[in-house]
């Protein structure tokens, strides 16, 4: 199976990354640019066939290593 | 030798790279803000320094490679003055399309601040002429994002045509993957464009040319400059 | 409070309410009674903010003022937002170190990396350009589970920060112990250089001059961050932990050189930077300095989100921001500069003479409240202590002996305190700005004054177990050891910062660790003529009620006046002579030794006569500066061998030593005692030194020749100089290999 | 309009943060891990109603600065 999964930066943190690309589409001429944020994409594979223990297994990977929960959040999607 | 030194917001190796040329070629290297449109006249040099511009933000160069005076910097490129990219300002080179490749997170991806080896690939250059071709000297690394990527036909085009212009190496001058710091395609440190007059680099010269610092063995790179240029 | 109401004003305070804050009993009802009424939600937070232990140093204040802050060449000691030191051609050193314990903790990478901002803006925020960051952290167990994780954030997040806003990273301390597991220790510390007479300070001044607010917009990042690094962690710190804040170096790149640039003008009146509780401290930190009276207008502060409440503007803690008063016209100038560097600049009020800070938004006074009474009222607790018992002295024939001096030798160079710390400093530019004379890896950094040939010499120190074992030879220690670690390359030791780290101060023997310390580092910097210019307090720091050990980080700076004398410890050449400075005495209670081989924390740590402390150190900078000494190292953990050992690694040559007959004890007393106030030298012209240490009274010893690849202790074994060094760089990268790669921030 | 892009690494080019997230899964006791590869995600709002032309604005973007087509990849969802 695989999975693919989005880790962001929660809505009030701020995203100096997502900033300065904002800006710098702006200098590049593109208007009417609302907020930009930029996150990280984890595409994965897993040896696992049933799609509820395979969306636990990357909760556990999720919470353990591939977000800070801190300061990010996740969303993890699967495709059989 | 009439010099301009790029200042982008985040450089930071602007003043040391300033420091260097000048202990070479004299006083009166110009620095020039990124948002100016025009460079001086007549001028046989531009450097772009290392540091952050824009924070690295997105890709290492990626920003900055469109502020406008990049513009200018590309037409007098194209017309033939010399350029020089260290660091951030190899990265800039790259993603501004004046050099080939991209560099791409360290092997071990962390940042790396330590001495290399390198081999001096050619002493047939603007840059290289005070050295001996494969001659190696020892000068610092310090980034992120170092290591050199080609595909396999744009390699051998830069071998082809000589265009690679430092190697990382052993104290004996070996180029091997244990002597290669970041997991550049073939211990790449730095290469030239097909015209040989433009020339990016990981490594900081400035940093290794004043025996106060420890060493001079990146003094060579300005010595040549001055001595081809002037 | 109806659905429209103003939040910042409608909510009815409660006692509850107050505590929340963090505020005792005691402390609202003097709220109240200063205010003369209930105060309003934003009053209350301004309250809270001000009169947390973090901006108030409640339990710390009585004993930080027993630390002696002057000296001929102290421009401006402790109370700005740095030191200011005199260091000669008319230029003046500024520098702090401080905490960002917790926030490492949750978050290591931003946790650290905002440290590094913060502490950068406390010293630029003076006029100077910071020429140099130290760190000193401590972290739990090497096997502890969170350990790796902690330690590669936090070094990526230093790294991070520093190396993209191009100050070069030069020095600190790593210390790894079980006391930490819960808490790690994150120290910052910024050392920049100004001119002595552009000081910029932080005292407001000039009715109607306006109040500007410069650097990032406002979010609502760490509301109550600032009472969140005041309270002890509990199983609930889950809660507490979205106020962790994320670093924008790009932004504090751009802030310095703006703000550098300003002050070349005359437009700054005074300048603070927003750090911990943000706008309330610096707005009410600078009216109450100047005795001034300040008015803002909080519609016109940059903010990042909709919908901000005063209350959140005012306790944010957003990073990379400043607020100046400016002099009358010049704002346009001020303006111009800042929108050359893309940042905000906004004016959002001006000074009053009313004594009094007022907070206007969306047409409504949202907060009103004095500021002298406030301040004066500020809580100063006398928090009783205790001392705990002092752990027995262990002689030196009691201490237990090693069947193989060499192989304990060798444990002990790659013991988790003593191992290399490449993998470290090689993930922070130390050479950015192209001034760094020595490189971390000895005994301090020296970073050369730009355009000179004068360089600044400086170290982070601090031996926690012997705090631990005994606070007040702790204290004095600390002290001591960052001044010979200093004098080693030749500086003259000038002023030290310190930072705090501490339990909670609310149990007495915690708090008498606090004292102990206090009073040991009294004592040193008295005796060594080496004051205390800025530091910072970090109480709290223990969960669950396991305090970390005491650890009082001093970070000291010294100048060398020809940096082409300048001194480095490895060994330089074959067949040169090899002395001892000082006393051997064996020490070896709460030593390493005692510690890695035998798996013991007791005794009593080292005593450190500061008397001869003095004396050794002097003679051995005069012999430097004579052009003596080849090589210089002074002698601290682990001891006389281990010291030898360094020196050897780092010059790849070998030596032979023997110990001397008049030493009738046991030789691994001699070898791997702790005593205080030594060097190890190689020198070309033995007598000479010796006729000098002679008339100096100071105690000198032949021990032996430099040369070959390893290194002999007659009588007693021989072991290769480049083992010892393999095993010496092996152990950090080998911990760390496990944690190639979570993904990183 | 909100754009989502997804920058991700083309299949030649060695991924090292990828490689190392896979590792430390590993470490952590997940088994049955295949290939990782981390990418970027960008998410933006741009003034824009009509699905088309926000497509050609985006994709610029993407061509002129958000990914380097030399290595990576891009796709764009556009949610109106
Ligand atoms: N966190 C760190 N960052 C940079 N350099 C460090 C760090 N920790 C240790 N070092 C460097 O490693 C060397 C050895 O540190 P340490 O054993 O604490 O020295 P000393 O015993 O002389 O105080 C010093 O040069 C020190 O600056
Ligand atoms: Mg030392």
């Amino acid at each position: 199976m695989k999975a693919r999964v989005h880790v962001t930066l929660k809505s009030g943190v701020l995203d100096p990354q997502g900033k300065a690309i904002g800006h710098a589409l702006e200098a590049l001429g593109f208007s009417g640019i609302g907020e930009v944020r930029q996150g990280k994409v984890i595409d994965l594979e897993i040896d696992e066939t049933d799609a509820d223990s395979a969306r636990i297994q990357v909760e556990a990977m999720c919470q353990k290593l591939l977000a800070n929960t801190v300061i990010e959040n996740y969303d993890i999607e699967l495709n059989p | 030798m009439k010099t301009a030194v790029v200042v982008f917001p985040g450089s930071n190796c602007d003043r040391d790279v300033k420091v260097a040329l000048e202990q070479s070629a004299g006083p009166g290297v110009q620095m020039v803000w990124h948002k100016e449109t025009s460079l001086p006249d007549g001028l046989d040099l531009i450097v772009l320094p290392g540091g952050f511009s824009y924070g690295d933000y997105l890709r290492s160069g990626a920003v900055a490679a469109h502020s406008p005076i990049m513009r200018e910097v590309k037409a007098r490129a194209e017309a033939g003055t010399a350029v020089l990219g260290i660091c951030n300002g190899f990265q800039i080179l790259t993603e501004a399309g004046l050099l080939p490749g991209i560099m791409l997170r360290n092997r071990d991806l962390r940042f790396l601040c330590k001495d290399v080896c390198l081999k001096v690939e050619t002493s047939q250059s603007l840059f290289t002429a005070r050295y001996e071709s494969g001659e190696t000297i020892r000068v610092p690394i310090a980034h992120h994002d170092g290591a050199y990527f080609v595909d396999e036909e744009g390699r051998r085009s830069l071998e082809d045509n000589s265009q690679i212009a430092f190697r990382y190496c052993d104290e004996q001058g070996h180029v091997t993957p244990e002597s290669n710091p970041n997991g550049s395609i073939s211990n790449i440190a730095g290469v030239f464009n097909e015209s040989k007059t433009v020339l990016g680099m990981m490594p900081h010269p400035e940093r290794l040319s004043d025996v106060a610092l420890g060493g001079t063995d990146g003094r060579g790179l300005f010595d040549s400059l001055v001595e081809t240029l002037s | 409070m109806n659905k429209n109401a103003n939040p910042d004003t409608a909510v009815e305070i409660t006692p509850a309410i107050a505590a929340e804050h963090g505020l005792t009993t005691e402390e609202y009802a003097l709220v109240q009674d200063i205010m003369g009424r209930t105060p309003n939600l934003v009053e209350l937070g301004i309250f809270s903010v001000m009169w947390s232990e973090h901006c108030s140093y409640k339990s710390s204040k009585k004993w930080l003022k027993t630390l002696p802050t002057t000296g001929p060449h102290v421009i401006q000691g402790p109370g700005e937002n740095a030191g200011v030191v005199d260091i000669g051609d008319g230029l003046a050193a500024v520098f702090k170190m401080e905490s960002h314990n917790h926030p490492s903790f949750i978050e290591p990478y931003q946790g650290a990396a905002t440290g590094v901002g913060g502490i950068l803006r406390d010293v630029f925020t003076m006029g100077a350009r910071p020429v140099a960051n130290l760190n000193a952290l401590r972290f739990g167990a090497p096997d502890h589970p969170k350990t790796r994780h902690l330690v590669s954030g936090v070094v990526a997040g230093i790294g991070g920060y520093g190396n993209c806003v191009g100050v070069p990273t030069v020095g600190g301390e790593v210390n790894f112990h079980p006391a930490y597991n819960g808490n790690i220790l994150v120290n910052a510390m910024t050392v920049g250089i100004a001119r002595a007479d552009r000081i910029f300070y932080s005292a407001a001044a000039g009715v109607g001059n306006p109040v500007v607010y410069v650097g990032s917009k406002t979010g609502r990042d760490g509301i109550h961050g600032a009472t969140m690094a005041s309270a002890e962690f509990g199983e609930d710190s889950e809660e507490k932990r979205p106020t962790v804040q994320v670093g924008d170096p790009f932004t504090e790149k751009l802030l310095i050189e703006a703000c550098l640039e300003l002050m070349e003008t005359d437009a700054i009146e005074a300048i603070q930077d927003m750090g911990a509780a943000g706008l309330t401290s610096s707005s009410f930190e600078m009216a109450s300095k100047g005795g001034t009276g300040v008015e803002l207008d909080l519609d016109r502060v940059p903010v990042r989100e909709e919908g901000m409440t005063a209350y959140e503007i005012m306790l944010s803690e957003s990073q990379e921001r400043m607020l100046m008063v400016l002099r009358p016209g010049s704002e346009e100038t001020a303006r111009q500069i800042f929108e050359k560097w893309d940042l905000d600049f906004a004016i959002i009020g001006e000074l009053t003479d009313t004594g009094r800070m007022v907070l206007r938004m969306r047409g409504e006074t949202v907060a009103d409240l004095p500021i002298d009474p406030l301040a004066k009222a500020s809580p100063e607790y006398e928090r009783p202590w205790s001392l705990a018992e002092a752990p027995a002295e262990i002689a030196p024939e009691d201490a237990p002996a090693t069947d193989d001096v060499m192989a304990s030798l060798a444990g002990l160079i790659a013991s988790p305190d003593l191992a290399s710390r490449r993998w470290v400093w090689e993930q922070y530019d130390h050479m950015v700005m192209a001034d760094t004379v020595q490189r971390p890896g000895g005994d301090a950094a020296v970073v050369r004054v730009h355009g000179t040939g004068r360089g600044l010499a400086m170290t982070a120190d601090c031996t926690p177990r012997y705090c631990l074992a005994d606070p007040k030879r702790g204290g004095a220690q600390a002290v001591a050891e960052s001044w010979r670690n200093l004098t080693a390359v030749g500086a003259k030791p000038l002023a030290i910062t310190d930072n705090m780290n501490f339990g909670n101060p609310e149990r007495p023997e915690i708090m008498g660790q606090f004292v102990g310390c206090t009073e040991g580092m009294r004592e040193a910097c008295l005796a060594l003529d080496y004051p205390v210019v800025s530091g910072n307090v970090s109480l709290y720091n223990e969960t669950n009620g396991q305090a970390i050990a005491p650890t009082p980080a001093i970070g000291g700076v010294g100048v060398i006046d020809d940096i082409s004398k300048m001194a480095t410890m490895a060994l330089k050449r074959p067949e040169e002579f090899l002395v001892l400075v000082g006393d051997t005495h064996g020490h070896l209670g709460a030593s390493l030794y005692l510690r890695e081989v035998h798996g013991r924390e007791d005794g009593a740590p080292p005593p450190v006569d500061l008397a001869a402390e003095r004396r050794n150190g002097d003679f051995v900078r005069a012999m430097i500066a004579a052009g003596e000494i080849s090589s210089c190292h002074d002698i601290s953990d682990g001891g006389l061998l281990v010291a030898l050992a360094e020196m050897a690694m780092a010059g790849g040559l070998g030596a032979e030593i023997e110990i001397p007959e008049s030493w009738k004890a046991a030789p691994h007393a001699w070898l791997f005692g702790e005593d205080q106030g030594r060097y190890l030298l190689s020198v070309p012209d033995p007598e000479s030194v010796a006729a000098a240490g002679k008339a100096a009274d100071v105690p000198i010893h032949r021990l032996g020749v430099t040369g070959g690849d390893t290194l002999n202790v007659a009588g007693i074994g021989t072991i290769s100089v480049a083992a010892l060094a393999s095993a010496h760089d092996a152990w950090f990268p080998d911990l760390m290999a496990a944690e190639r790669g979570g993904p990183e921030t």
